[in-house]
């Protein structure tokens, strides 16, 4: 983007309600990104007069990279990025949260079991190789799944392994692995490739998912203004997206990541409903907790996780979601 | 090898035959038109004729060198066949004493190489590159390769080419020697009627792809005085068309 | 003194055997027709069998056929047409640049002592890092659109043509130089007559590696923003587990990199036509 | 007729004037001493520099000093020595394998055409193919131990010495090969004293690209169940966006691909002696 | 250029002059050791000399082509040389009419490099590749490449090795013609006695790295029938080392 910056505003100042004109977000936000375009959403962005430069951009590390090189204001990602990008010291903002509805019957990740291997429940998890991947969510959530069967990294072996495509798949057939966590949507799959490979649930919630923003974007004028409008229009979206399946799956997984139509409504099936939560309490208590395993299981500094948040957005998500929000546990 | 029946070498049978030989390298003219040539064995045979008439053509084709030229024709050689090249294709790579002693077999190898070196005047010059050697050098590097290995038909081609009057001579004196010794069958290319005469036995003259001439050398005395050598050399020069030498 | 004047002989009915003087081959000997198709050949062959075996598992490496199903797919419901244009579009412009600035470096630092001390080392240095993670750096100067792809690409094939050429022309006849020391041209003509044909196959042989590395750069940059091309398409499958899409993707990378790499070569062929080597 | 027959002058006090004639220098003349430090060094001033006067951002390329400090703590804290290690050990095996098989396949593929045409095709294809994409086929045949690592490293260093070996076997000059069939010699001695030190340059230039390719494929292996390594240290570090531990290792990198490049190249010259060509 | 004050040529100024030139590839014995050479323009020198006494060395210092030889003493020679290799030194990637006219400017260079050609017997020959033709045509393009240029000082190192005898009056002929019409000086390295005194107006043998013998023709014949050519040729000859011949 080459407009003109906007001026700077206080991170504690009320988000302006105007979008001054010129206001343009660089967004790697390719879900959002098809569903605003079928659901006719993109003409309220439009209207607002907000350019949206959108990037195929998602995930970690190519985020933080672009942030780093300030070509992208935000992106969407889970919850280990922000903790990332506050221990490598790009300073960024969650400005959206939501959940999925019933998360632990609609799990991003599962453990998948090598075949042969004896694990029914996370106790078994004793002294076996677990694919781990320190930077990646996969490892963060290994640590929580240990956490929750009450194991240390003692007990059993963790196995250095960076998560790449269907790496983790592989490494299970292959044997080099008794447990790795594979995303849901590879269950089907890995258990259909190789007789006798199992999967099972985790067993913790890993469906925290945001829109980080540098907060260098946050704190300009144009930029915050024209924030407001997308994340209640990202809310919309979401929404729209829980409402319309099949538009989903067509839009998104079919015509921009290459499915066929039955794998992609499979895996809008296996993703479930997203939730728009009425106040993010709940989901700030969990990446503390998050925060807090990593800080002393992989020694990283202790992180105030409010730091990483900006609240602000909270109210204009729910009310962009009115009646829809989701709350209590579920949030 | 094509056959090499004539190898046991009664005298009536020649070390190399060749018949009705052919080559060329381009379709609207051969470079060889059906030439005959017999060598007996022992026998040192001088090619002269014209620069570009196809004397290394005929050379290359009595070494197997020429698989891929068109022609056809019948060659019969003996199995040990040395070549002379006319550049002295010295590998780079390799000094000269290794160069000399190049697929020799024998843990006198080395040995048997200084000794050829220093024959053609290189003792003390075995360790040299190639690139350090003078023209005449090389050429005696790669006359001293070819000499080592006691062929039963050495073909040379130009060998003496970039070598002075007295080292000529020596050389000259060096190659009837071995010849003496050895008998082998010499079929050798020289620009030089004066040193054809002197070394052959026979001197045969290339023209148009046929051998044009073919003398056998008698001389008592083979030296520029005999007036049979004057005699020799000036039907040879006139069949290469100098007239007025 | 015996003289024979020999007038040739009437030339007879040719008599057309051919004996020649057969000696054992130590070179290569002459090429064989259709060798091109013998090694992809050969490649599909020992996969298909494997596959219909059950020795390659369709885990492990689908089957062709398979594959060819999933090409279909791919050609029909998802613009695999347009993917493989996006990413020629990318390594070619790539390539171009690559080989123009790698050429032009390397006649540069092998012509003069200054010059090499100055472009060799730092391109030795770029070389010996590996690209994935130099790519933040490019994203920070060059963004992350089709600027940066193509720089990259055209920085990874540079580095081969660089070396290759550099090479040729270092490994030019020393006596070549002499001579047209010695005829007394100028720079210019020196490099047009002696060292660009001089390093020409040097050159060649860059290309080939040039022309493979554009290609394989596509997987990498491609995993940067973009919305098409195999590289983008592979990234993709291999999220979702697509195996066959993968290895369509796979065979796409063989088919162009394989054909890329023989149109090189036969080029070589006929522009080297005055070598005298044991190439033949 | 006048002759005049010179007795050599009675050897005077030598006048050491040294007048030549100067002509211009068409090749790249001689070389400068200490050039070896000049790439290294300029590299490390302008990106000192950019650091200093804050056009390079720490946030994209972390500062010298910076990098010397978490050098520091790698080495105190993260037994960097012991990553150093584990990944030489790794690619000096890869390495050592991978020249060997493919100086061999090279030979067999550059005397024979048979063998070329089952050898090259195959090579050909590999290479197209992103290394990437086919470690899941490794992984399945070796496991993720170090023998998958070691296997895939050597495959990695096989291609440029083939293709290198090769091209240079087949460069040779026909006319040597003339020389050794009319000398007689055996295969094996043909192959030992002129189609090895005919491809030998070649050969060195593959081991250039071989000696970076072996190091770059840690970054590829290591990322799969390595607990040491420079490769596996990158790795974390960009996961966990450490920007100057990547640049330790990138810095790593760039010492061990120079000097084994370097140490190439100074071979090279000592075993090369016998050409006289530009390199001087 | 070293000096070129002496390219303006008064007849008294030499178009080449030597001084005390010394060149030594090892660092036992010195291969030039203290040569004194003067050639005026136009004149026609003639240098033998044993294989490997340093005649290829001289012209390479003369040519400015030994810039890493150790040595010393002080070299001018005009600005236009050209030189003929001892080896033809074709560009191998070039045909043989672009190795003529390489680096010749002006649009005759295709006419004039043809018509070069035609003159070393060539014609026809243009479009061939170096490695397609004899050792005797490789060598006359070489010259065919050196003569089209019309220099000052022409430095010819052996070029006539490898020609016939009748090629090789055909070539001393087009050289004759070639000084008188062009009068560049000229140094011819043979090892040829005849063709020297033939050629040439002064004969310098070399030995021990200096100048050994220099000897002025004045013959009014120079044929073979001259008694003042025996008589020179017996001299050489007899400081060659040959004496018997
Ligand atoms: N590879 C080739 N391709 C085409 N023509 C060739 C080739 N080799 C030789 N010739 C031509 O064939 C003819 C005979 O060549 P050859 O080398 O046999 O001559 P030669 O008698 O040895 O001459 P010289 O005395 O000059 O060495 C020449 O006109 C030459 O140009
Ligand atoms: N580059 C070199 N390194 C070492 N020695 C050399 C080199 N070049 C020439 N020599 C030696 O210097 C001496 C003179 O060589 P030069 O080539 O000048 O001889 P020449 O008189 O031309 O001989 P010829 O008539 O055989 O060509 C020779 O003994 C040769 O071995
Ligand atoms: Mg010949
Ligand atoms: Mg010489």
């Amino acid at each position: 983007g080459t407009e003109e910056a906007g001026a700077r505003l206080e991170l504690s100042a009320a988000l302006p309600d105007q979008v001054p004109s010129g206001a343009t977000l660089r967004l790697g936000d390719p879900q959002i990104q098809a569903i605003v375009g079928v659901s006719g959403l993109d003409k309220e962005l439009a209207d607002a007069g907000i350019t949206v430069e959108w990037a195929n951009i998602s995930g970690g590390p190519q985020s933080i990279q672009a942030f780093r090189a300030d070509k992208l204001d935000c992106s969407a990602v889970a919850d280990i990025p922000s903790l990332f990008a506050a221990w490598t010291g790009t300073s960024t903002k969650i400005v959206f949260q939501s959940v999925t509805v019933d998360p632990l019957d609609h799990p991003i990740y599962k453990l998948g079991v090598a075949p042969g291997v004896n694990v029914t429940s996370l106790a078994d998890l004793r002294g076996k190789r677990i694919a781990y991947s320190a930077g990646q969510a996969q490892g963060a959530l290994v640590l929580r799944v240990l956490q929750k069967a009450g194991l240390s990294q003692k007990d059993v072996q963790l196995v250095e392994l960076t998560s790449t495509g269907d790496s983790y798949v592989t490494a299970l057939g292959a044997k080099a692995v008794d447990v790795a966590p594979i995303s849901a949507q590879y269950q089907k799959l890995f258990e259909a490739k190789y007789p006798g490979a199992r999967t099972i649930g985790t067993g913790v919630r890993d469906d925290a998912s945001t829109l980080y923003c540098l907060t260098s974007a946050v704190e300009d004028e144009k930029k915050a203004a024209a924030l407001k409008v997308y994340v209640a229009v990202r809310t919309k979206a979401w929404l729209w997206a829980n409402k319309h399946p099949a538009e989903y799956a067509k839009a998104y997984f079919q015509d921009t990541q290459g499915l066929s139509e039955a794998d992609a409504k499979a895996v809008v099936e296996i993703q479930g409903d997203k939730g728009i939560p009425a106040t993010w309490d709940n989901a700030v208590k969990r990446l503390q907790a998050t925060a807090d395993l990593l800080s002393t299981e992989q020694k990283h500094d202790k992180l105030d996780v409010t730091t990483l948040i900006d609240r602000r957005f909270e109210k204009v998500q729910a009310d962009a979601a009115g009646s829809d929000v989701v709350t209590g546990d579920a949030a | 090898m094509a056959t090499d029946a004539g190898r046991l070498t009664t005298t009536a049978e020649p070390a190399v035959r060749v018949r009705n030989l052919h080559r060329s390298f381009t379709k609207d003219g051969g470079v060889l038109n059906g030439l005959d040539l017999d060598i007996a064995p022992g026998e040192f045979v001088a090619l002269i004729g014209r620069s570009g008439t196809g004397k290394s053509t005929l050379l290359r084709a009595l070494a197997g060198l020429d698989r891929d030229v068109t022609g056809h024709g019948r060659i019969e050689v003996p199995d040990a066949v040395s070549v002379v090249f006319q550049d002295s294709r010295l590998l780079p790579w390799k000094r000269i004493l290794d160069n000399v002693i190049l697929g020799l077999r024998g843990a006198d190898a080395a040995e048997r190489g200084a000794k050829a070196l220093a024959e053609v005047g290189l003792a003390g010059r075995e360790r040299s590159w190639p690139y350090q050697l003078s023209g005449g050098e090389q050429q005696r590097a790669s006359l001293a390769r070819s000499l080592v290995r006691e062929p039963r038909l050495l073909l040379a081609d130009e060998p003496f080419g970039a070598l002075d009057a007295l080292t000529r001579i020596r050389m000259h004196a060096l190659l009837r020697r071995l010849c003496e010794t050895h008998r082998p069958a010499v079929l050798l290319v020289t620009h030089d009627v004066d040193e054809a005469i002197v070394l052959a036995d026979r001197v045969i003259l290339l023209d148009a792809g046929v051998v044009d001439t073919d003398v056998r050398v008698t001389l008592a005395n083979r030296h520029r005085s005999d007036p049979g050598f004057a005699e020799l050399r000036t039907l040879l020069l006139d069949r290469l068309g100098v007239t007025a030498a | 003194m015996t003289a024979t004047l020999h007038t040739p002989p009437p030339a007879a009915v040719d008599d057309l055997t051919d004996t020649r003087v057969v000696r054992r081959r130590l070179g290569p000997g002459r090429r064989i027709r259709f060798a091109f198709w013998i090694g992809p050949a050969l490649a599909l062959a020992v996969w298909s069998i494997g596959s219909a075996t059950g020795v390659i598992k369709p885990a492990i490496l689908s089957a062709p056929w398979d594959v060819v199903v999933a090409f279909q797919d791919q050609w029909v419901h998802h613009d695999l047409l347009g993917n493989v244009l996006s990413s020629l579009e990318r390594s070619v412009i790539g390539l171009a640049l690559g080989v123009v600035t790698g050429a032009v470096l390397a006649v540069i630092s092998g012509l003069s002592r200054l010059g090499e001390s100055l472009i060799d080392g730092p391109i030795q240095i770029k070389r010996s890092v590996p690209t994935l993670a130099i790519i933040p750096l490019f994203i920070a100067w060059f963004g992350i659109g089709q600027e940066m792809k193509i720089i990259t690409i055209a920085l990874i094939s540079l580095v081969p043509i660089y070396i290759h050429t550099h090479n040729g022309l270092r490994g030019i006849d020393g006596r070549y130089a002499e001579l047209a020391e010695t005829i007394g041209i100028s720079r210019g003509e020196f490099v047009r007559h002696i060292v660009l044909p001089g390093a020409l196959p040097g050159f060649l042989l860059g290309m080939r590696f040039a022309v493979t590395s554009s290609l394989l750069g596509l997987v990498v940059v491609e995993q940067y923003n973009a919305v098409a091309g195999i590289g983008h398409m592979i990234t993709l499958a291999e999220q979702y587990g697509q195996t066959d899409v993968i290895v369509v993707g796979l065979v796409l990378y063989g088919v162009f990199g394989y054909c890329a790499d023989s149109a090189v070569r036969l080029t070589a062929r006929r522009v080297l036509a005055w070598r005298q080597t044991l190439e033949g």
